[in-house]
């Protein structure tokens, strides 16, 4: 049976290169319908017709778990991302964890802006708002930046020049020629970047919804998930 | 390479469906609201006149979500519907249209009204001591004369029912080939790393459709004008 | 009564408060610019409300404060001529005229349609837009549109000021049919004594707001002392007519109470009864029968009344047969030829002073 | 010439083809409706773009096709008074009159503003707004406000077709001073011959776009062949008059080159130069001088030529010392009389038949 | 508790500024253009007309992307801007401004236009022959008669200022106190689970006051009205 994911948008490419892989396997249809995380959620209340629902928030995963809405034991944690800090330009990256003495605020100079998404709504931004507070610099630093309403307008921000400095997923920073990554934020300086995925409630074709998501913890699945950046959950 | 995938192109598609019955489905509303506005006199005219204009005050996120509450599957009017007609609107392209109806509305009932606003009511009187009655006064005099108006209206909300995204995404989410328009698409590939190119096509793609039908309405409503006014 | 109106009315500074009652034929409404003629007009019509009042035509009543009725606009089937037109502009000059028949779902009347296009010369108008016609083009659609509505009554705000000396004797005689053949009562605004004497059965002299004096149009209009409402050069009286025979050399001899009348060549078939207007400064006397004179008509009469005015004229009203006739003579002739009441003399009157327009069809035939 | 036209026009199937050249004073256009009146004036003022032609007014060019000149409208500096108002809604009266010299940022001249007021009864309608205005009120305003603008021509399409006769009267002597006074000519559109008569220096008669005949005034008057266009009730011809004394009893004498004319109260001084229109209706010929009759002008004359047409009717050009003099009469009476060129008679004309709107100032005085 | 915290109130305060100023700013141009969109007869008109419409027709955020491309600091005229006249719009106020006046000029334009239109040009011909230029004209004849159009232009775009939220968080993004505008807000309250409340608070606010401006506007235009056509 083909199925319906509801798939936080930045997802993206990677859930949908693993998708075509899976209808290739198995002669599914799979149609993604991409958004950010709060629509999906309140949708799926709302009685959307979605079989699978992946988010990039665990709280509003929660949220939905909370009112009943997802299948009993098909909530699992599909993958994971990790925060980087990019820089405006073509450069080397730098993929290793960045080193506590690093001086994010010098490195902005007096006047710039640091782009993150949302620091209070938007994962992305609450992830790189707790890194920036375990480093001690959140403080001096909150005053400098520049909120958008998407990790990907923050990324749009760095790669224009227009921010020097930003905090986006390393999956993000991959596919962008005009940025490069300074370094990696401490994976115990923030919540875990966790993508968790289930089958809904009112999922019309739940065996087939749940065939798919456990198809994306499989190997095949990592490996295409991997070549976009994105690392296999902790255990 | 193809210029555009069949995702997109089914897009391009959608949001023509989708604008064109958004329009056509406002224009009585918006004419009858535009009436009222511009010759009742009643009271709660203010009230109506900042209800049709919430939708532009309104961020249109919470436009979709009001809709979403109201017009969802779980919704009062949304459950009523179903119950009673049938007519599912969450989730599916009449959802859509209802969204870019609704966006699209304030602007419709504007420019209609300034244009009722403007016909001269001595030429309504003239009619009425013909024996037209007032709708049928309103059918021969007042909307040929405003039809220009008219046109406007509806070119505008037609323009912004193809520009519509907020509330479009939250009422009816993005799926492919039954509630992704074009906007919708854009915002897909845009939070895609390399989706740039394929956005900015899509975006040419709609900004030639609504230039489109902007110049063939420019054209249409000239001509009703020059009928009207021989200038 | 055909037309009964009262009313009593607000407009800013200017108060509206009259009665008159008018019977079936032509009611003029008369009076200075800035009277209340056109304000009236529209509350027969119901474009505007009265404060109170009462209006009822031809026995249906159309408006009654006191009994809280007011019959919509569309629902009097009153044909309103305008000041100024009001053609629908988006319509063209055909469909303009059928316009009425069409809102009202009566099917087409190409009779009615083609004699109305011919009488006002509209023929090679029809398939325009309003916006290119002049001034009087668009006065005559809009004359013939009301006419095409088949109203109950006509009601006309100087719907000839516009047109030309030409149009005007053309279009006369139609509205003269109007009233006779298909009964419809007009209400009718003018400026225009001709107009007045030709068309009027009744005149309503207004005055700030006021009817200052009203009555049937013979008698108003051979009133000496109305002539100060009418204009000097517009007082004239109006005699009753019969078309006695046509001669070869152009002259028409017609029967008047008092004698025979000669006229320019009366458009009219022997018989017929006419209503004639004699311009009362049209009208000499003589106490001698002049001889050798141009003027055909002398007519021996008896002087009923002489009224002087603060100027240099003097009303002389004579009677004619059973015809009452006005002169309008300076108070030195008068002296001159000692006229006074009972007295006898001759009223010498040229007959091309008599103009077309003043020949009209009298209300019996 | 103070006034060159010479254009050529297409609107729709109506083509305007036609040159005039006037004089100083007042020139009237003169035509049926729809003869290309308003097209014309409309040229003049700019607000229409011939196809080709040459406008030159008091010697400046206005608009020359071949030249590639053409002054743009509000650089004309005519005062345009339109067939249909045209105010300002959104102004009151008082704004209206005001609007030109506050546009064109020249200070008030309260003298003039008050004139102008005064002489159109405006006064009570300053602070109004133009709807509240009756329509002839509004005409008024229209005419004070082209009055008010200073202009070197006055451009004015029938603006008194819609003013009851005292208001015409009132209004006619203003305009008569400002041709004299000011010496702004004027292009003048009427359907009126009496307005004609009385204003005209020069007249062009039109007919469907074209000039069937121009010149000065008192030819055109007195022209047998052109009573046609005048219309028969409305042609006379105008005579050179000069005051001689004012009666007691009211009439005033006049001095004209073939004798005296008596006629009521002239209100001129002694001395003062007039024109008098004489209607050819209002002229009788007898071969006797008649006696104790009325009219109190009875005039030698020679008959200089008849003109049958194909009515009843003859006109009749007599010669009464220097000036001309049209009559109109009967075929029947002519005939009898047996008028014929060279002949002598007598004109006998009434003195009230002289309208006061039919004296005007002459043009030297 | 609060109806608002002090974060909500600033937002409040900065939407008032910037909707304010985003109409001032917007309403010299819209008029211009409005007025050669309606009378003007020159190549390029369409294009003209299409440009304008532009905002209405492309998703929000993707007109804050070229404002961002265009206006950025990077941005060729953002540079030219900065280096010129020291006006730097990024990141500032200013620039919400500009987004929400681009993206309410269509709707201003229109309303205007449709009164342009309405004008009878022969009022306009009849003050030309009392001496008025084309320029005197239009500010004693034409402007008074269009002011009710000019109003409903004013309002709507005030009122989408207010409700303005794509294009402007894409290109000014949203800096509590300097661009954080009262839908950024509301946007941002959505996002997270429980947050309805304090968004809903802010949607009543935001409504509040454009309503107060409707009414406003609509008493105004309405004098206006009455006092042009004395109806
Ligand atoms: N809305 C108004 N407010 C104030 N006064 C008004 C209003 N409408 C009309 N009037 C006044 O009422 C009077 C009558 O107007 P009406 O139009 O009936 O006159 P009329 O006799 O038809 O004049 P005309 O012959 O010039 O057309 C006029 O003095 C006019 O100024
Ligand atoms: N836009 C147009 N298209 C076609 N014909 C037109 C247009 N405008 C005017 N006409 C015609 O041109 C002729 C002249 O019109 P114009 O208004 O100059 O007449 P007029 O002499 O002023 O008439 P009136 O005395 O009735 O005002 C008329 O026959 C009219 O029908
Ligand atoms: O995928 Mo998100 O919820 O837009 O950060
Ligand atoms: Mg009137
Ligand atoms: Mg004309």
């Amino acid at each position: 049976a083909d199925i319906t994911v509801f798939a936080a948008a930045s997802l993206g490419d990677a859930l949908s290169e693993a998708a075509e892989a899976w209808t290739a396997g198995t002669g599914h249809g799979v149609t993604i319908a991409p958004a950010g995380s709060s629509a999906l959620a309140r949708q799926i209340a709302a009685g959307a017709p979605a079989d699978v629902v992946i988010l990039a928030n665990t709280d509003w995963m929660d949220w939905l778990a909370g009112q009943g809405l997802l299948r009993d034991g098909t909530r699992r944690v599909l993958m994971g991302n990790s925060l980087v800090l990019v820089a405006h330009g073509a450069g080397p990256n730098t993929p290793e964890v960045l080193a506590p003495g690093f001086d994010i605020a010098a490195r902005l100079g007096p006047s710039e802006r640091l782009a993150m998404a949302l620091v209070e709504a938007v994962p992305a931004g609450i992830y790189g708002k707790a890194a920036l507070q375990a480093r001690g610099t959140w403080d001096a630093l909150a005053p400098r930046v520049a909120q958008t309403d998407n990790v990907r307008a923050a990324l749009a921000l760095v790669a224009l020049g227009e921010a020097p400095l930003g905090i986006v997923y390393a999956t993000d920073a991959r596919a962008e020629p005009r940025v490069h990554v300074l370094g990696t934020f401490a994976a115990d300086s923030h919540p875990p970047i966790l993508y968790p995925g289930a089958v809904t409630r009112e999922a019309v074709a739940p065996l087939a919804a749940l065939a798919f998501l456990d198809w994306l913890g499989g190997a095949e699945a990592r490996a295409i998930l991997a070549d976009h950046g994105f690392v296999a959950p902790p255990e | 390479m193809e210029f555009l995938g069949p995702d997109a192109w089914r897009a391009v598609a959608l949001s023509l469906k989708v604008a064109f019955w958004a329009t056509l489905a406002a224009l009585p509303f918006g004419l009858g609201t535009a009436y009222l506005l511009a010759r009742g006199r009643f009271p709660g005219r203010s009230l109506l006149n900042g209800l049709v204009h919430l939708p532009l005050i309104l961020p249109p996120v919470v436009t979709g979500y009001l809709l979403l509450l109201t017009f969802g599957r779980r919704g009062p009017v949304g459950q009523l519907l179903e119950e009673w007609f049938g007519i599912v609107l969450a989730f599916r392209w009449t959802g859509a249209a209802l969204a870019a109806a609704i966006m699209a509305f304030p602007l419709m009932v504007r420019a209609m009204r300034l244009a009722i606003e403007a016909v001269d009511p001595k030429l309504e009187a003239a009619a009425a001591t013909l024996g037209a009655s007032k709708l049928r006064v309103f059918a021969t005099v007042t909307l040929p004369l405003i039809a220009p108006g008219v046109i406007a209206g509806a070119v505008l909300a037609f323009a912004k029912a193809m520009g519509e995204f907020g509330a479009t995404i939250t009422f009816v989410s993005n799926i492919p080939g039954q509630t992704q328009t074009v906007p919708s698409a854009i915002y897909a590939f845009l939070q895609v790393p390399g989706g740039e190119d394929t956005a900015l096509r899509l975006v040419l793609v709609s900004v030639a459709v609504a230039m489109l039908a902007l110049a063939l309405s420019e054209w249409l409503a000239r001509r009703v004008a020059r009928r009207i006014a021989g200038r | 009564m055909s037309l009964s109106v009262s009313l009593r009315h607000r407009l800013g500074d200017f108060a509206l408060d009259l009665a008159f009652e008018a019977p079936d034929g032509v009611t003029v409404l008369f009076g200075r610019s800035g009277s209340g003629k056109t304000s009236v007009i529209n509350a027969v019509a119901g474009l505007m409300q009265p404060d109170a009042g009462r209006i009822a035509v031809a026995g249906r009543v159309l408006f009654d404060s006191a009994a809280g009725v007011s019959v919509p606009v569309h629902r009097r089937r009153l044909g309103y001529v305008f000041q100024e037109g009001r053609l629908f502009p988006h319509l063209t000059v055909r469909q303009n005229l059928t316009y009425a028949r069409r809102v009202q779902r009566l099917g087409p009347d190409a009779a009615a349609f083609d004699r109305v296009v011919a009488l006002l010369g509209l023929g090679s108008l029809l398939n325009r837009q309003p916006v290119a016609l002049s001034g009087g083009e668009a006065q005559r659609v809009a004359i013939g549109r009301a006419l095409l509505s088949d109203p109950v009554m006509l009601l006309m705000d100087e719907p000839l000021a516009a047109l030309d000396g030409a149009r005007k004797a053309e279009i006369l005689p139609y509205l003269e049919r109007l009233r006779r053949e298909a009964g419809v009562p007009i209400l009718y605004v003018s400026h225009n004594m001709a107009e007045v004497a030709r068309l009027a059965t009744h005149v309503v002299a207004m005055e700030g707001g006021r009817v200052t004096q009203a009555g049937p149009a013979e008698a108003m209009l051979a009133d000496p002392g109305l002539v100060r409402v009418m204009g000097l050069r517009d007082a004239g009286a109006v005699l009753q007519a019969r078309v006695l025979r046509h001669g070869e050399d152009g002259v028409s001899d017609l029967q008047v109470s008092g004698g025979v009348l000669c006229l320019p060549l009366v458009d009219a078939p022997v018989g017929t009864d006419l209503r004639v207007r004699i311009l009362a400064q049209d009208v000499m006397l003589a106490t001698e029968r002049p001889r050798n004179i141009s003027a055909l008509n002398i007519l021996p009469v008896t002087v009923l009344a002489l009224r002087r005015g603060d100027g240099p004229g003097v009303i002389v009203q004579v009677q004619a047969g059973d015809d009452l006739l006005l002169a309008r003579i300076t108070r030195r002739s008068a002296d001159a030829l000692g006229l006074r009441p009972g007295g006898t003399c001759f009223a010498v009157l040229k007959s091309v002073a008599v103009a077309p327009t003043d020949i009209g069809l009298g209300l019996q035939s």
